[in-house]
């Protein structure tokens, strides 16, 4: 069985912490491409309420081992020299990053291709569930749409 | 264990018997009538199933509406 | 005539200024996906000499309205929120970053998408050169592979 | 005007009378054969050309070597 890397984090996921990320791959200098996905929270209006926020919640153990398979599956088809996840849970404000998906290659086509691919998958196969909540402080249970 | 809104309908983890998750599901329709609009995914001890599967005792069954990440 | 945008910077490509645009975006609350692609420098070994650097020069003007052209095609087919370019000129190290370009929209698709025809056109349509510099000061010109 | 390795074949940018990019391209692959390896683009006045143009004086001819960007 392979590593279970951690993915969750109990807050937005800030741009420094991305600067961060990509700053520590200036020495793998076999690495030509980068692709980056972010996810960040938009203020939908839904019935005239602004969303000011969204709040995530996880079933933790069954996204961490579902993520363990996923990067084994991507590993499988791309060519890549790392890939890192990143997810929010808690609650992260309109404005604010939530999700940090960053692939490297050699080549830019496995990083690229990989990338939207994980992005797809998270989206569509990690139990997390987001609870948008309204500047009034009523909220409604997000759907994804595909 | 309940995830997302089920939680808002079933409030707390429950503890139920049940010798089967069809069983399991069929006690908590009629308990929670409106479990029945939710399109759920079930995990047992953290493994999707798709038919219907026996439970042990202790077995921990995951009750989960459709996926908001991302 | 639209606006020309300029994209090219005399040095690398830092982390610090990719996080500072990142964080500029985080009042654009209608946005819900970007979508990013870095460009850094390999060191290839090529006949036993490692490329310590690729210094890049352009036919500026060119490149300039060229790129006029690409943005505008691009925002006629994608729903994009925002897109932003960076090209290094100059000599860029191992390691170091030469391209960022980062698009914005609302669903993820269309900054997926937009990214990676903005890249592509970006390799094959600007006039842009490398020189590969080796580690004992030889250099030889780039031929980007497609 | 020349750009990447030609800058390198040419040395500086040159002063030519021609009457068309034809006669330009023919002058230099005479002076600098080594030119005849290279696909070239050629642009007037920063507009790509694909057919033989007429030039008059004062245009900018500028030869470009595949790109490489990025």
């Amino acid at each position: 069985m392979n590593k279970v890397k951690k993915i969750f984090q109990n807050s937005a996921i800030s741009p420094r912490s991305i600067a961060e990320s990509i700053a520590r791959h200036a020495s793998k200098t076999d690495i030509g491409a980068h692709q980056i996905f972010l996810g960040q929270i938009r203020s939908d209006v839904i019935e005239n309420k602004k969303v000011k926020a969204i709040e995530y919640t996880a079933y933790e153990d069954l996204a961490l081992n579902k993520m363990t398979e996923i990067r084994e599956d991507i590993f499988a088809k791309y060519q890549l020299t790392c890939m890192h996840i990143y997810h929010s849970l808690g609650v992260v404000h309109a404005g604010e990053i939530c999700l940090f998906v960053f692939t490297s290659s050699k080549h830019r086509n496995d990083a690229t291709l990989a990338c939207s691919e994980v992005v797809e998958r998270i989206k569509n196969e990690l139990p997390i569930w987001g609870r948008e909540i309204f500047e009034d402080d009523t909220h409604q249970w997000k759907t994804n749409v595909f | 264990m309940a995830f997302g809104r089920l939680k808002e309908i079933l409030l707390s983890d429950l503890n139920i018997d049940a010798e089967s998750t069809d069983k399991l599901m069929e006690n908590l329709y009629a308990e929670f009538p409106m479990l029945s609009h939710l399109k759920l995914r079930i995990a047992v001890n953290q493994k999707i199933i798709s038919g219907n599967t026996k439970l042990e005792s202790n077995d921990i069954v995951a009750l989960m509406p459709p996926y908001s990440g991302g």
